[in-house]
């Protein structure tokens, strides 16, 4: 019988063709709603077989090319990854199914890039080796390009900045890989896995370095994080939330097969750094410290919700790497757990804020307002998703990044702790602005006849906030699934029950946190109802305004540059040195090109025939004798 | 064996006679010498074919006019020079030049370039290698004159006046091998290699004979004349000069390699020029202000690709050269065709997607293979190259580090262009490309695909040729039997 | 021209020299009192103004003289160096009541011509704004002039209360209380 | 009803049952009352706004001097958080807006102070032009302080009486503005103009609390529901006639 | 189950009574400084009560209802995740950093309610109100990170054992003084009192957030002052002052925590939003951290 990978990948490729070709047509995102929910139901029976013992699913596609075997199987980790992409092409087809997807210029390419992103990714995941891993990457990067490039202007600008540090990143991560193979002798992950420990401690230093900034790229760690804002913004609505979602994963997926499946932490501990405290592992851990706080600071700074999204994209894969690279199974569990939760909040913002940007055309925080009362139930999307993005109880965002500051505790590491605490608190802040800019403070005139955005776009928001809702009340569900994953990577599983996670030194039950939580909001509804009179509700110009007179000619409203002191104390922070190192590296890149350009029209090659002659025998003549 | 020996001649002869038989068929009427120049071409490619499936791991050897091994001239076909004869007829017929392209005159030129081409890859003598790199030489300088314009009159003659150092300085090196080995027969040299040419005297030899090769070779110090020539003969002449003709100035070398020169010192200096070359050549693309500036530089680059390839020890050199010539002479051609028609600035080609999707969706497609995407062919040439240089270890992998380096610049300048082509027209559109236009270029992407598809078997095809290309042992033993 | 510094003295000379018909009369130590004709006032404030240093246009009243059918308006302008006030008084007729304004030479005379303007009714030609700021919803005549009967307009918009407490009747009684 | 209509002469609240309060039904309503009203007299929050000359004599009230805080007076900024408006002193037409705009955003119940003559029948700018004479005839006003200002001493006896008011149930001013608003309104735009209006609906406020006398609506009312939403009629593009907020009379 | 429900029942409802008592000293504290006579000792409930009997009640959408529930339900939900003496509530089943994040719940309740009141003067507010916060939490960061690791227990009850066993001489302000003192500033942070009372400043913005509230949501936001001085107070006896072992040596501790932090602040002006961001990422943050060392030393 097909194994089920096989049947998983050839639906991928038959939605990618199906797609492109009846993209145009009314019914296509229904077309594409029913292949990813039967992509994600055989991901799930994939997740079963794996549940019952087995370690991989094999691929019956195999090649060998000048020696070279490939192979694709799919195992716990890979399982995990690809449950959320199916989850999140099936949400993204949903919301393209209805209106929205009436007012897009190209629907057959989006539908199609769509489909061809989850195939790649797909691909990806189920890679069984080095050489098959490097393939999937690039025809990933190749999808996304093609994705980013949809809407041309400053989307295609933007693409390209992509493409050019997907490729640096893809070359660095050619030469890993033929470093393990003339390690090794092949490509395949055993191999690598067994031969490392004892490989010279340069290769070993060479080896981490391109794998990490290979994948980093993708993951946009700092000082490769440029160009993922703007790239994810400019992607038209449900793609973008797409790439916001799981895009920016698979450089996790890899990562953590690479670094802890077959490298191991505690390997990369005993990579010591001279003369420093540090060692590979807590290099890495302090970059991604810094990658969670910076991205979130400029995040705060942006005045586009979709930018603002996009760069807290790049801040919450900083948790997530932070969380696997503790290495304890309570911080991997952490980790992973909070790959899936950003999944579902994350998607949950985007297509919200893309709801707002279909019915007010634009996207820019300092031109909207007071929407709470056209757009209610954007709205409760968004405050849930808030709610998760920034990691408060009721939502799942918080158990994730509970389990990873409970594992820094555990491992005694508090500088960490305070980082990723610094990061929390950026984001609660510029969460904030997200939502009162938009849907808070005063309506604005134009925007009085605005409708809710139709049904065919709530639905998957709400549904994404509710899965977020109830992964956060009931962890145990999401965790099961993490578990999955966590048993390929061998580093052992946290045990944990549907609430949460029981430990000696302090435990979080979320079925009582949220439980509690809930039933004292409804003890302040009913003190709320029945103390006191019955409310009356006011329109917004009647308000306090100092004995002043409103009206709707004059826009009482504080929204631009919302928060003023911060600004002020962290504004001369923002140097943009990394923007400065790219630029650096343009200009040389140009300067070379004008000299080499400048060597060939400088003489006539004659005149270098004899140069190269004479130099080239006074070399024989001297060094030749040697 | 010998009777695929006496065959081995005629790839040479026929286009060699057919150059000099067509003008006088060209009284009879023009449109019978061009099938007659065609004809001659198909059945040198039939000829390279036969030959190729003839020749197993054991070589065939021809002894010119009868006269043995080290004193006459020997032809050595095995199947690395099956492949490249069969590959120049293929580029040949091809690009096989039109009517309006100075007619008669521009087939003879064709025909005695591939006679000449056909007998450089075949013969096993150095002073024959010589004589037929020099026919090859002239031939091309006529085709490059052959575009009409003062442009190209210029460039050829400053072509000319280059290649006539050049060939000068491999003059000088064949003396100075024939005074210290006292032999011109390839195996004969190879033999006594390791005591004459050991010192000095062989690394000058090599030098020399590097750069006077280097020129057709288009190696760094000497191939600044690429870009000139490129931009002002005809599109079909550019093709097979860039696509094939280059490629076989790198045989000539891989042999001398192979056979004669194995001193460190020279292979890396052969290394060091090859990586300025592709460095040189990757950042001058970057700069180029038009299409065709842009593969010309491309084109240097490449070849610079070749020939650090072929300074990685063993058949892992070979077979990475082999491969990544093979991919540049079906992709670099196709440029060249496309480029033709979109001429001018860089900026001018916005829109270029909506007047000629063909087009623009063959570039994508060339540029991802000549980047090295999976799974297109590209992808396996630079795997097998960069595999080798890593395995080599040392100055080989700073070497493929600086190849890496420069694959992303030339996504940059390669990616430029795509994302203007598909921005909306800014003001005038790109030319629209006729069918027969963007023929040539549409069955070399058809090749491309076919070969992604077949990328298996042809690897293992193009690793046993490269096995037996370099086992110099062999060769002598098959040259020379029992004369060791 | 250099200012020059000294007593009102000086001034007076000064001025009676540049103007013709203008009477100048020292009322205190450091006073003046100007009487110009109408169409000199603005030569007369760029000549304070700009040689003699009276750079503080400090306040412009207008006086009703119903009697001559005239509005007075007097402009006191103050010079910091000699601290002397000068107070320049033309007489403008009432039924057209304009005059030009001086908002060019001193930029807060714009405030005080919109102040007249909406209490006496003067049309001060060329002032910035002259809508009104203080009685924003009158619907009345300008209230300061001695035609607006203001007693007989309270008792028309307002009510008093009737207050009529038993000490109040024994002082009426006595022939006190408030004058009607 | 015009303007000049004599008005009745204010007198002592006679000493009849209190106005029907709209929730008085029961007992435990009854305690419930006695209790908050209790609370509220022991909780006045004062509405801190000088509109006249007189709000210089309320911080020796509310500081150590006086310390008004014993008996549970303290400040507040805004109207929505007070329940104690005073009017401290004479009172021009422009203020008079200002005043009437803050009292409509207190919420009930509330009691409002005039301090001084001014407030009484217009003090020493009796016969001006520009001071309103009487406060009550436009918003309720639960008592006077008489004096050209009156000190600390006066306003804290008023305080106490207030509170000794408020304790017996009996300060109930406020219900007469919801329930003959639409006298007040007369008042209000025979002063302002027919366009007057604020951005607080009283009319649908008393509706929805229960306080809707037979003066709550009428002509003047009438004139306000003419105009479609107010807060939009002042914007220039949608309504051009009207266009500002502050508008002199044609 | 009947012990936890009183639990669930018991804990807010002490908490509220004892707010009441801290809030009533607050302002005798604040009077008797300024040589006034003070609230009588039933004040805070007159108010409340008065608020909440208010007749009429202005509200400006649903958001802004929902909320005031938010407000109260968060703080309940602290209150009983906090170990008192005697009700240990559900503080096993979250920890510390839950019932941080919990605390967290109610200000954003909070922010969104003003927000939806559509009045600048708020939203003013609350963006000062959220810097302030950004200012005082990661001063105590720091502390929770030094505390967490030095008891190397994460989860209340067990801080409070630990910190009870040996007396006096294990209390959290014994073993960590520096600690100590940078939590008691960051606290008072917390609290919102004078220095860095920069969210309700009634000169410039009326009462920020408080401006639109009104009746019942101004007597819920009276309520969730009580809550807050009882919960931070709370918390800082917890974490350094070991805890409650007898309700008679608990509530003064809180007191005096309270006390300690109302006392300064009727001396002080108010500071400009960035001056409570420097001061606060200058002083506490670096006492916190060479507290913190003093804590990695010991722990390895």
């Amino acid at each position: 019988m097909i194994g089920l990978l096989d049947t998983l990948l050839v639906l991928a490729l038959l939605t990618t063709v199906g797609l492109y070709v009846f993209g145009a047509n009314r019914f296509a995102g229904y077309i594409g709603m029913a292949a990813y929910a039967a992509m994600t139901v055989i991901v799930v029976l994939v997740g079963q077989t794996l549940s019952g013992g087995e370690t991989a699913v094999p691929s019956a596609m195999a090649f060998t090319v000048l020696g070279y075997p490939m192979t694709w199987r799919i195992d716990g980790l890979g399982w995990f990854f690809a449950l959320l992409t199916t989850g999140a092409g099936f949400f993204a087809a949903w919301y393209m199914s209805g209106e929205w997807n009436e007012a897009q210029p190209n629907k057959r390419i989006q539908h199609g890039t769509l489909a061809l992103n989850v195939l790649a990714m797909l691909l990806l995941v189920s890679s069984g080796d080095f050489l098959s891993l490097f393939i999937g990457w690039e025809i990933v990067s190749w999808a996304a390009f093609a994705m980013m490039t949809q809407l041309g202007g400053p989307a295609a600008t933007a693409a390209l900045r992509y493409l050019l540090y997907a490729l640096a990143g893809a070359m660095a991560l050619f030469a890993g890989i033929l470093i393990v193979r003339s390690a090794t002798g092949s490509f395949a992950f055993e191999d690598f896995a067994a031969a490392v420990p004892n490989l010279p401690t340069a290769t070993k230093w060479v080896l981490f370095v391109l794998f990490t900034a290979g994948f980093g790229v993708k993951m946009a760690i700092v000082p490769f994080h440029l160009w993922q804002a703007p790239a994810y913004s400019f992607t038209p609505g449900a793609s973008s939330s797409f790439l916001n979602a799981v895009s920016a994963r698979m450089g996790l997926f890899a990562l953590t097969l690479v670094l802890i499946k077959l490298m191991g932490p505690a390997l990369l501990a005993g990579m010591d750094i001279a003369y420093t405290w540090f060692d590979a592992r807590s290099a890495l851990l302090w970059l991604t410290a810094i990658t969670m706080i910076v991205p979130t600071y400029i995040a705060l700074m942006q005045t586009d919700a979709r930018m603002l999204l996009a760069w807290h994209g790049i801040g919450q894969g900083g948790y997530m790497l932070l969380g696997i690279l503790v290495g304890t199974p309570l911080g991997l569990a952490g980790g992973l757990l909070h790959t899936f939760n950003y999944a579902t909040y994350q998607m949950a913002l985007m297509l919200a804020v893309f709801a707002v940007v279909h019915r007010t055309k634009t996207a820019d925080l300092d031109e909207l307002g007071g929407l709470i009362t056209r757009m209610p139930f954007t709205y409760i999307t968004l405050l849930m998703g808030i709610i998760g993005l920034a990691g408060l109880p009721p939502m799942n965002g918080f158990v994730s990044k509970w389990m990873i500051y409970k594992s820094l505790l555990n491992t005694a590491q508090p500088l960490l702790l305070i980082a990723a605490f610094i990061g929390t608190l950026g984001t609660i802040l510029s969460v904030y602005k997200l939502i009162h800019n938009i849907f808070l403070g005063q309506l604005r005139l134009e925007h009085r006849e605005v409708k809710e955005a139709p049904l065919s776009m709530l639905l998957p928001m709400l549904t994404l906030a509710g899965i977020g809702f109830v992964t956060g009340w009931m962890p145990g569900l999401a965790l099961s699934m993490v578990d999955i994953a966590q048993s390929a990577l061998g580093i052992g599983l946290q045990p944990h029950h549907l609430g949460g996670v029981d430990l000696p030194n302090g435990s979080l039950n979320m079925l009582w946190v949220v439980g509690v939580l809930i039933a004292a909001i409804g003890v302040g509804a009913l003190i709320f109802y029945f103390l006191g009179n019955r409310r009356w509700e006011v329109s917004q110009y009647d308000n306090y305004a100092g004995g002043h007179f409103l009206s709707a000619d004059v826009r009482y409203h504080f929204s631009h540059e919302f928060y003023p002191g911060l600004a002020r104390v962290i504004g001369p922070w923002y140097r943009g040195w990394v923007v400065k190192m790219e630029r650096g590296l343009q200009t040389l890149v140009a300067v070379l090109g004008d000299l080499s350009g400048g060597v060939f029209r400088f003489a006539h090659t004659p005149f270098y025939l004899l140069v190269a002659v004479s130099l080239g025998l006074l070399w024989v003549g001297l060094f030749g004798k040697i | 064996m010998t009777s695929g020996a006496n065959t081995l001649v005629l790839p040479i002869v026929l286009p060699l006679l057919g150059a000099f038989l067509l003008p006088l068929v060209a009284r009879f009427g023009d449109g019978l010498a061009r099938a007659l120049g065609i004809v001659l071409v198909v059945v040198n490619i039939f000829l390279g074919w036969t030959l190729w499936s003839a020749v197993g791991t054991e070589a065939a050897v021809t002894a010119l006019g009868g006269f043995e091994a080290p004193l006459g001239i020997v032809l050595y076909g095995d199947r690395l020079a099956a492949l490249f004869v069969a590959v120049l007829a293929v580029g040949a017929l091809i690009f096989w030049p039109r009517a309006e392209h100075g007619g008669v005159k521009a087939y003879t030129l064709t025909l005695l370039l591939v006679a000449g081409g056909s007998g450089l890859v075949l013969s096993g003598d150095l002073f024959n290698i010589f004589v037929f790199y020099e026919i090859v030489a002239v031939a091309s300088y006529g085709l490059a004159a052959s575009s009409g314009d003062k442009a190209g009159f210029g460039a050829a003659l400053r072509y000319l006046v280059l290649g006539a150092l050049g060939s000068s300085l491999v003059l000088i090196g064949i003396g100075l091998v024939y005074a210290a080995a006292g032999t011109l027969n390839l195996a004969d040299i190879a033999r006594l290699a390791p005591e004459k040419l050991s010192g000095t005297t062989g690394l000058a030899a090599f030098l020399l004979l590097v750069l006077g090769f280097g020129v057709k070779a288009e190696l760094f110090p000497v191939n600044t004349w690429v870009p000139e020539v490129y931009a002002a003969a005809p599109m079909r002449v550019t093709a097979i000069l860039a696509g094939v003709v280059s490629k076989l100035a790198m045989v000539v070398i891989l042999r001398l390699l192979v056979l004669v020169f194995h001193d460190p010192a020279a292979i890396s200096l052969l290394m060091a020029v090859a990586i300025v070359t592709i460095v040189a050549g990757e950042f001058a693309a970057y700069r180029a202000s038009d299409l065709n500036r842009t593969f010309a530089y491309s084109s240097i680059a490449q070849l610079g690709l070749v020939a650090l390839a072929l300074t990685i020890p063993a058949t892992a050199g070979i077979l990475a050269a082999i491969a990544v010539a093979l991919h540049h002479a079906v992709v670099k051609p196709a440029f060249f065709v496309i480029a033709a028609k979109w001429r001018g600035p860089l900026a001018g080609l916005a829109g270029g997607a909506r007047v000629a999707p063909a087009a623009a969706g063959l570039f994508v497609l060339l540029a991802l293979s000549i980047i090295g995407i999976p799974p297109l062919p590209g992808f396996w040439a630079k795997l097998v190259l960069l595999g080798g240089a890593f395995d080599a270890g040392g100055a080989y992998a700073f070497a493929a580090a600086v190849v890496l380096a420069a694959t992303v610049v030339e996504a940059a300048y390669l990616f430029r262009v795509v994302a203007r082509i598909w921005q909306p027209a800014a003001g005038a559109k790109p030319a629209h490309f006729a069918f027969s236009d963007l023929s040539p270029a549409l069955l070399l992407g058809v090749i491309l695909i076919v070969a992604t598809l077949f990328v298996a078997p042809i690897g293992t095809a193009l690793s046993g040729a490269a096995a037996s290309a370099a086992d110099a042992g062999s060769y002598v033993a098959r040259v020379l039997p029992g004369r060791m | 021209m250099t200012v020059e510094t000294g007593t009102p003295a000086t001034i007076v000379d000064t001025i009676q020299h540049e103007i013709p018909g203008i009477k100048v009369t020292k009322q205190g130590e450091r006073r003046l009192r100007i009487d110009v004709a109408r169409d000199s006032l603005p030569a007369l404030l760029e000549l304070l103004k700009g040689r003699l240093g009276f750079i503080h246009l400090s306040a412009i009243s207008c006086v009703d003289w119903p009697e001559t059918d005239e509005f007075e308006l007097v402009y006191h302008v103050w010079s910091y160096e000699r601290k002397t006030l000068a107070s320049a008084h033309i007489t403008i007729p009432r039924n057209p009541g304009r005059f030009v304004s001086v908002y060019d030479i001193h930029t807060p005379a714009g405030f005080y011509e919109r102040d007249i303007h909406e209490m006496f009714g003067v049309v001060f030609v060329g002032a910035p704004n002259l809508r009104p700021f203080i009685l924003t919803s009158w619907g009345g005549p300008p209230p300061m002039l001695k035609s607006f009967n203001t007693r007989e307009y309270v008792n028309q918009t307002y009510e008093w209360v009737d207050y009529q407490p038993d000490w109040l009747k024994d002082v009426e009684a006595k022939g006190g209380g408030v004058e009607k | 009803m015009t303007g000049s209509e004599k008005v009745p002469v204010v007198t002592d609240q006679p000493e009849t049952c209190r106005v029907a309060d709209a929730e008085e039904k029961s007992l435990l309503r009854k305690v419930m009352d006695n209790f908050a009203d209790h609370c509220r007299s022991r909780s006045l929050f004062v509405l801190h706004y000088c509109t006249g000359c007189g709000a210089i004599e309320l911080p020796p009230t509310i500081t150590s001097r006086f310390d008004m805080e014993r008996v549970g007076v303290s400040p507040m900024v805004t109207p929505r958080q007070a329940d104690l408006l005073l009017i401290t002193g004479y009172l021009s037409v422009k203020t008079l807006k200002r005043v009437i705009l803050s009292y409509e955003q207190m919420q009930a119940p509330k009691y409002v102070v005039g301090f001084g003559s001014c407030t009484i029948n217009g003090g020493m700018y009796w016969n001006s032009y520009a001071t309103v004479k009487r406060l009550d005839q436009y918003i309720p006003v639960d008592s006077y302080i008489a004096g050209c200002m009156p000190r600390p001493e006066a306003i804290q006896q008023v305080f106490l009486d207030l509170m000794a008011k408020i304790d017996a149930g009996k300060a109930t001013a406020w219900q007469d503005y919801y329930l003959n608003y639409d006298a007040y309104l007369g008042r209000q735009m025979n002063l302002f103009g027919q366009d007057w209006h604020t951005p607080t609906d009283v009319v649908a406020e008393a509706k929805h609390y229960g306080y809707v006398g037979n003066g709550t609506t009428g002509e003047h009312t009438a004139l306000l529901d003419q105009r479609a939403t107010w807060s939009l009629d002042t914007v220039p593009e949608l309504y051009p006639a009207r266009g500002r907020n502050e508008r002199s009379r044609p | 189950m009947l012990e936890l429900f009183a639990d669930l029942v018991l804990m807010p409802l002490i908490a509220f009574l004892f707010g009441l008592v801290l809030v009533l000293m607050a302002r005798r504290v604040r009077a008797k400084i300024e040589r006034r006579v003070g609230p009588p000792v039933l004040q805070p409930i007159y108010d409340i009560v008065k608020l909440y009997a208010k007749k009429t009640q202005i509200s400006h959408g649903l958001m802004h209802d929902v909320s005031i529930m938010m407000l109260l339900g968060g703080f309940i939900t602290a209150e009983i995740f906090l170990p008192v003496p005697g009700l240990d509530g559900l503080a096993a089943e979250g920890d510390l950093v839950t019932l941080v994040y919990i605390m967290m719940v109610p200000m954003l309740g909070l922010a969104l309610g003003v927000g939806s009141c559509a009045n600048p003067n708020g939203s003013i507010g609350i963006s000062r109100a959220l810097t302030s916060m950004l200012a005082y939490d990661v001063p105590f960061v720091v502390v929770i990170a030094g505390a967490l690791i030095h008891y190397g227990s994460s989860n209340l009850i067990d801080v409070v054992r630990i910190q009870q066993e040996g007396g006096v001489s294990t209390w959290g302000v014994t073993t960590m003084p520096l600690l100590a003192f940078a939590g008691l500033i960051a606290m008072h942070g917390m609290l919102g009192k004078e220095p860095f009372e920069l969210y309700i400043a009634p000169a410039e913005i009326a009462t920020g957030p408080m401006v639109e509230m009104s009746g019942k949501y101004m007597g819920a936001l009276f309520v969730m002052q009580c809550f807050q001085f009882y919960t931070v107070g709370v918390l800082y006896v917890t974490m350094f002052l070991g805890g409650g072992e007898m309700w008679l040596t608990f509530l003064p501790k809180v007191a005096a925590v309270i006390f300690i932090s109302v006392a300064i602040t009727n001396v002080f002006g108010r500071y400009k939003t960035e001056d409570v961001i420097r001061w606060m990422w200058r002083w506490p943050t670096a006492i916190g951290l060479v507290g913190l060392a003093f804590v990695m030393l010991k722990v390895n």
